[in-house]
């Protein structure tokens, strides 16, 4: 039996005192130990920004990549061992701005993989420029005048991108994020959590108290129900849902390609004998 | 040139894209080899689907051929414009078989109605093969040959299709059957001197005896025939091929794809090679190995797409914030281009550092034949370790200090050693630190690849280097100097060259010893404006080229325009 | 009065003979005419492709700019000088691939633009891959054993990121798509026209037939009924509408710039008595 | 040193991310300034927001500084960490102020439990206030001028802050007023010598002074506050800042902004550089002016992000691919670093090509004293033309031909001229063309604007140029290396340095004449760890440096450090 304690890390941790990215932590190991998947046996991907040291904080595999591209950098991984357990922490900037377009065809592929995007809609580890998911009128130092472009709503892009599974967490409600995590898990195919992650440092319109006000747990009752997913993945403002606004099942992208039904590549054998006959033919 | 001693012509056939001219040109390209000539040909087209103009232009000689040459024996012409443009390189004696007639008629030109006789068969489509049937007779063809050639060309289509094409060429093999012409190479065949192929195909080919597993790729031409032919071998090997959302995606499905355990690699050209150029950083500081195929094309930015330049040499050595050591390679052969595109994956294993690959669109498209077989080594070996290989897993360090620099690699999720990779400067043990010993530490364990690369590094190929001028070239244009000098000895000049293919680390002892006589003169020979090679000569030797001669309108050097430049140095 | 023969060209056409584009080039000179805006006043940016080769073929300003980044270009040009019309001819893969993180931010803007894709499901000007919209199964040379993932949806993505004007045409309806162009162009902000434009040379299977057969016009009834765009955005196979799929009124972006009140940037004056007082008090 | 000849002191407070530091930095710079001394200060830290380690480093002096001092005077330690990181630097009659007592006392240390105290007021929070406090009072400053510099500090704030601050501010000031410390430069003050400045405020001014009007940007350290500094002063200046969703989408809409007819700039690090190469590209096939700032950072890849390298040297140079010209800068100095970005953007749109300005986090971060005010020129001369210019605006040619390379530039939508660009090769109109005469005429054109660029480039600033050794440096250690050169001259050696500013195209014959001598020692003085400048020196003119001195650990060069490299090179 696996406990959180098992994926502790000797590292330290780096980020602000109260920050929201420590329930997210939280929240993984609990949903780690629960699955009960050893650590040398997952696979952590992330880009750059604050919430994509949490691997760091983890004693996993791990691969911190650049800002912006840890989902290519995953499908790779999982091109060369589809045997591999992904899970992406990606920030908001990280996710839907620097790496918008991955985020697209990520999900469009439906790479098996579980994307924790900790969404504190600002850019903390630059100090507090706005991001993709800023609201309008936040100002900051860069943003003087406020923010003047529509936030960018990752659930309801994910659905209008045919995502198998999408959902929103709060980094505030330990338990339920956790659940998502391992149903996240679970879904073979993409599963996108969007995770609302108070910045106690940057986002002072967002915090902890703002969420825990509006939050309230609602699951999609036909979870296959897009309308009805894509209506609650554009709540906000005064009550904002978690819980799994859409699911259902889809071939996940390994799955499909042909060349993968013997294994995983790393797992077969170099064959130059084929190779010299495709020299031969051509 | 006469019949009887020795064959070197050249044919070309040129038209509107879309009209099949590649068609033609495989035709005649494999009648050619087949009755045992050596050939080499180029393919010229715009950067458009239908229209405009493009050829394809093949040399055929008795003897190995490696360059374009500049005068035409045969010109076919499909379309009014290629007559129009390539006239002035007809020969004396060439003649022309054109479709359009010409206002003021010349014995060197004969008309044939490629498209009236197509019709007869039932569609103008078969323009291509009465083209291709008309170029054969008059270089003598038996038309039994023609026939067995169209069914190879067309097995697998129905059989209608293939009467219809045999028909097809029977009215343009008859059509010319009168002409009478000086060349008739078909005369005298033999045996096969080998296979035809692409650069493109050996590079693919190089990647699969390399154990390649997941190619990542955005469209973008000139490199994407390096994928195409990959993708068709996806389902022989275990090999994925996937088209990314860009190229920034692609490099980092590449690095991706590599730290889990597969050898990797990526194609694309200057532009696309800009937006890895991030990826190449993230490939050095987590030290994991990728191979980066750059086939160049003139720029800047989107430039000329479909046509060649060498202009991306000092990008590629330098590409990417900060220093760190990586590979480069361009190799001016098929040959070159299977080894070096294995020597590419192995060293980047070995050391893990980047390579890239530097080709260009005439490497890429030209068709050679390949002599001598490509041989598979029945091993290909791995530099990676696992639980076994390694004292204590659980306490496994990726970047653990060590003499050479290179630290023993593990994979993710195979074992009990934990990989711990970050694109921030890290610790032995691949956790984040700021520690100002520890940096010096890393940057320096890097950088101390470097002398045990530059000792991978080959020596240019050297043709007469004792000589008094000295040619330097690089990659793509080995052909074209090679004959040159050749040709320049044949006039009483004192002409050598140096070819390199392994150019960073830049081998400066080997390079030195070869030029360090003062009294040399030293011209450098390269497609690009900048006379890269010649300013990374300087830099890395201090040793200056007396001249340079750049070509850089996008189409390949022909051996004379060198010649002729070398002489016109001479006399400065 | 204006004709669309005033946008004409003396520069050759590139396009291979029957292609889908020129129906798309048609409409936008009758649009245009209609519109009775000069040619020397309207900026037609592009990126490379097939598609962004459009603005040679008409006589107005014009920037074929990169693969993929013809909307960051044409903000920038909007920033200078907010007065220029602006349209941007793009490719599937260029808008949706390449350009995929544009598209998405652009959209977040509402930059006062008129955006037509001309969406021929496959790479044209590269010769025939798979482009972000190829259906699923479709075959090429890079992908022998079809497509895998799954469609890009440019209209209900943009819908979901809060767009005002979301429509798709076909380019071999010209009267119908040079209204739906007009009309792009009457309203403020972002415009999007996915246009259906079949490819003779490398897309067998979407062909002018093909489309044909499908397409069926339509508006929304209730225009900004978002629901229901969505669900027209997604009809998808036998029968495929046309039409403006949404509308609505939002401020466009350089309307929300406060600084851009006081006419475009590139009229105004340099102002060092400002800069130096700045300077002063820094 | 005695406080009666002259005052060279350095004074360093650490602590965590977090803490404060630079709200301390800031009162004590502004004090020091006002008592009329000569300052500057290196502000260091990690990349995180709270905790960790970093300080706040400032050299006060009566003579100007423009280096850091690698000894502390006064260390002020917030945290345990900072003593025990720094405890070294310490001089022997320097004296430390601790929050944590230390196991074995010593008699340079003294103990104030600055947190302690700051609750008395309410508050942990006070801490910094009261620690700057202790400094102050330590270097011999008036209460009355502290209780002065809060209220400026804190204008905007409530009474109550301002008051408590204040209140803080006594108990620090009390608790080491005990203290006897051989330095109190406060007992000597003069009028101020100039104004505080950061190096990003002097781009961000410069930029205004260049009337730019576009800048776009996404954020990225060190690079970030120069776009903040712009962002704060959009509503008093016809000026846009966006914030990009990528620098692929910020190269582009600078691009975009430029060729509509405004100034346009952007600024990031290498890694975003990487991603705008491309953009680079565009800039120079379309001949479209723009500017953007590199501020370098350690790499490769994300590096050590909030610290300083001058490792993008050659990757300026050379990004992207295929040859064209570029201008690349590298300023010294808050002058230089003002005037350069006016020169950048000048002659970036005079010759219609794209300009780099090399900056780092060092020159970016650091704060100096400005002795001469900026001057804002009347007019900013611009190189656009409309319909009243052209002969014939409604058959404007976009890329006409000119002697100069440089063809008239008309903007979009102004007039009757019609503004034609594009990516790929064109012909003088703007429209695409496959031509070889064209490409060679155009690419020509492009390459002859050269000669005139070169000679737009100011010599390097030269001290004592004819001794026997001669350092090369370029950007932002200019401070640190003419501090080594007159250190090693007091003690006796033959030495003399050359300054880069002007950096590409490279003024190779200005450097030729100051290098020629062969029995010269050159030593290049770089932070980073391949010796860039050297190779570029050695590829432009032949000339090898003998020995190279390198810093890559993410910190600036001490003057100290240059002389003792000096010396032990010279030994060998
Ligand atoms: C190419 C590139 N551009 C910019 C940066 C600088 N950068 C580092 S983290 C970050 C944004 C962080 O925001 P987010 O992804 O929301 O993560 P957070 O820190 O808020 O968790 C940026 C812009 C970078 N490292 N690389
Ligand atoms: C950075 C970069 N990558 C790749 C290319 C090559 N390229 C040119 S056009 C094109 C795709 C064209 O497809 P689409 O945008 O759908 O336009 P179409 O030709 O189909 O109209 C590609 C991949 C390029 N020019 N630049
Ligand atoms: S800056 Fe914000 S997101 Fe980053 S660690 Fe601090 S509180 Fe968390
Ligand atoms: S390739 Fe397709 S899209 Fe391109 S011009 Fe031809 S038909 Fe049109
Ligand atoms: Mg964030
Ligand atoms: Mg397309």
């Amino acid at each position: 039996m696996l406990t959180p304690k098992d994926f502790n890390s000797d590292y330290q941790n780096q980020w602000c005192p109260g920050c929201g990215n420590f329930g997210i932590l939280e929240a993984m190991k609990d949903a780690l130990a629960t699955q009960g998947i050893p650590p040398e046996k997952i696979l952590i991907i992330s880009g750059i920004g604050q919430a994509a040291k949490t691997p760091h904080f983890l004693n996993c595999n791990m691969f911190h990549s650049l800002h912006g591209r840890a989902l290519p950098l995953a499908l790779g991984a999982k091109l060369a061992n589809h045997d591999l357990k992904i899970i992406v922490n990606s920030g908001d900037g990280d996710c839907y701005g620097e790496g918008g377009n991955h985020f697209i065809h990520a999900i469009r592929r439906n790479t098996d993989l579980t994307l924790l995007v900790h969404n504190n809609q600002v850019y903390g580890l630059t100090k507090g420029q706005a991001s993709p998911t800023s609201g309008l009128g936040m100002t900051t130092a860069l943003q003087p005048d406020g923010v003047i472009s529509e936030p960018f709503n990752g659930p309801a892009v994910a659905l209008s991108l045919g995502a198998g599974f999408v959902a929103r967490g709060f980094s505030g409600n330990k338990e339920h994020l956790s659940s998502l995590i391992q149903k996240g898990m679970d879904h073979k195919g993409v599963s996108l959590i969007d995770i609302m992650q108070p910045c106690v440092s940057f986002n002072k319109i967002n915090t902890f108290e703002w969420y825990k006000e509006r939050v309230y747990e609602t699951d999609n009752p036909e979870p296959d129900d897009l309308p009805q997913a894509m209506k609650l993945s554009m709540e906000w403002g005064d009550a904002i849902p978690i819980g799994i606004f859409y699911q259902t099942k889809k071939q996940d992208f390994t799955s499909r390609i042909k060349g993968l039904e013997k294994g995983p590549l790393i797992f077969r054998n170099y064959d130059p004998q084929e190779a010299n006959s495709i020299f031969q033919g051509s | 040139m006469s019949t009887h001693t020795n064959i070197d012509m050249t044919i070309k056939i040129g038209g509107a894209a879309g009209q099949g001219i590649q068609t033609i040109g495989n035709l005649l390209a494999r009648a050619c080899r087949d009755a045992g000539f050596y050939i080499m040909a180029i393919n010229d087209f715009e950067s458009r689907v239908r229209g405009g103009h493009s050829f394809f232009q093949m040399r055929i000689s008795d003897k190995p051929v490696y360059a374009p040459h500049h005068r035409i024996d045969l010109l076919i012409a499909l379309n009014r414009e290629t007559w129009d443009l390539h006239k002035d390189q007809l020969q004396d004696d060439g003649i022309a078989i054109l479709e359009v007639p010409l206002d003021s008629p010349s014995k060197q030109v004969f008309e044939v109605e490629f498209s009236t006789l197509a019709k007869e068969i039932g569609s103008s489509l078969y323009s291509n093969t009465v083209a291709a049937a008309v170029g054969l007779s008059i270089l003598g063809a038996s038309f039994d040959k023609i026939a067995d050639l169209l069914s190879w060309q067309f097995a697998g289509k129905k059989e209608d299709i293939i009467q219809k094409n045999i028909k097809a060429a029977r009215l343009g093999y008859d059509a010319v059957k009168d002409i009478q012409f000086s060349r008739q190479p078909f005369l005298k065949t033999s045996n096969p001197k080998g296979q035809i192929m692409e650069g493109s195909r050996a590079i693919a080919l190089g990647a699969i005896a390399s154990d390649c597993r997941v190619a990542a790729f955005y469209p973008m031409s000139p490199a994407t025939s390096i994928m195409q032919h990959l993708a068709g071998w996806t389902n022989r090997l275990p090999l994925v091929v996937e088209q990314a959302e860009d190229e920034i995606a692609a490099v980092n499905m590449v690095i991706g794809a590599s730290f889990a355990g597969a050898r990797a690699m990526t194609a694309t050209s200057g532009g696309g090679f800009c937006l890895m150029t991030e990826g190449l950083g993230l490939s050095a500081i987590t030290e994991t190995p990728i191979v980066i195929v750059d086939a160049q094309r003139p720029g800047p930015a989107t430039g000329l797409p479909t046509r060649t330049a060498q202009g991306d040499l000092l990008f590629a050595i330098h590409a990417s914030q900060d220093d760190f050591p990586r590979f480069v390679f361009a190799p001016g052969s098929l040959l070159e281009a299977f080894e070096l595109t294995q020597k590419a994956f192995a060293l980047s294993e070995k050391y893990q550092v980047p390579a890239i690959i530097l080709v260009d669109q005439y490497m890429v498209d030209a068709i050679f034949l390949l002599e001598h077989s490509f041989t598979f080594s029945k091993k290909v070996e791995r530099f990676t370790v696992g639980d076994k290989d390694l004292k204590d897993p659980k306490n496994y360090n990726r970047y653990e200090l060590t003499p050479s620099g290179v630290s023993p690699r593990a994979l993710p999720c195979t074992g009990a050693a934990r990989v711990i990779v970050s694109s921030d400067e890290h610790r032995e043990d691949g956790h984040i630190t700021e520690d100002i010993d520890n940096r010096n530490a890393m940057v320096n364990k890097r950088k101390s690849k470097l002398p045990d690369m530059i000792r991978e590094m080959s020596v240019p190929q050297a043709l007469y280097p004792e000589a008094k001028i000295v040619l330097l070239g690089w990659g793509s244009t080995s052909g074209s100097i090679k004959e040159s000098v050749e040709g320049l000895r044949n006039e009483g000049m004192d002409v050598g060259c140096l070819l390199f293919t392994d150019l960073w680390p830049f081998p400066t002892a080997i390079v030195e010893s070869h030029l360090k006589d003062p009294v040399k003169i030293i011209i450098t020979v390269e497609q690009n404006s900048g006379a890269q090679f010649g300013h990374l000569l300087k830099e890395q030797t201090g040793i200056s080229c007396t001249h340079a001669i750049l070509k850089y309108d996008g189409r390949p050097f022909y051996p004379i325009e060198i010649m002729d430049a070398v002489k016109e140095k001479e006399k400065h």
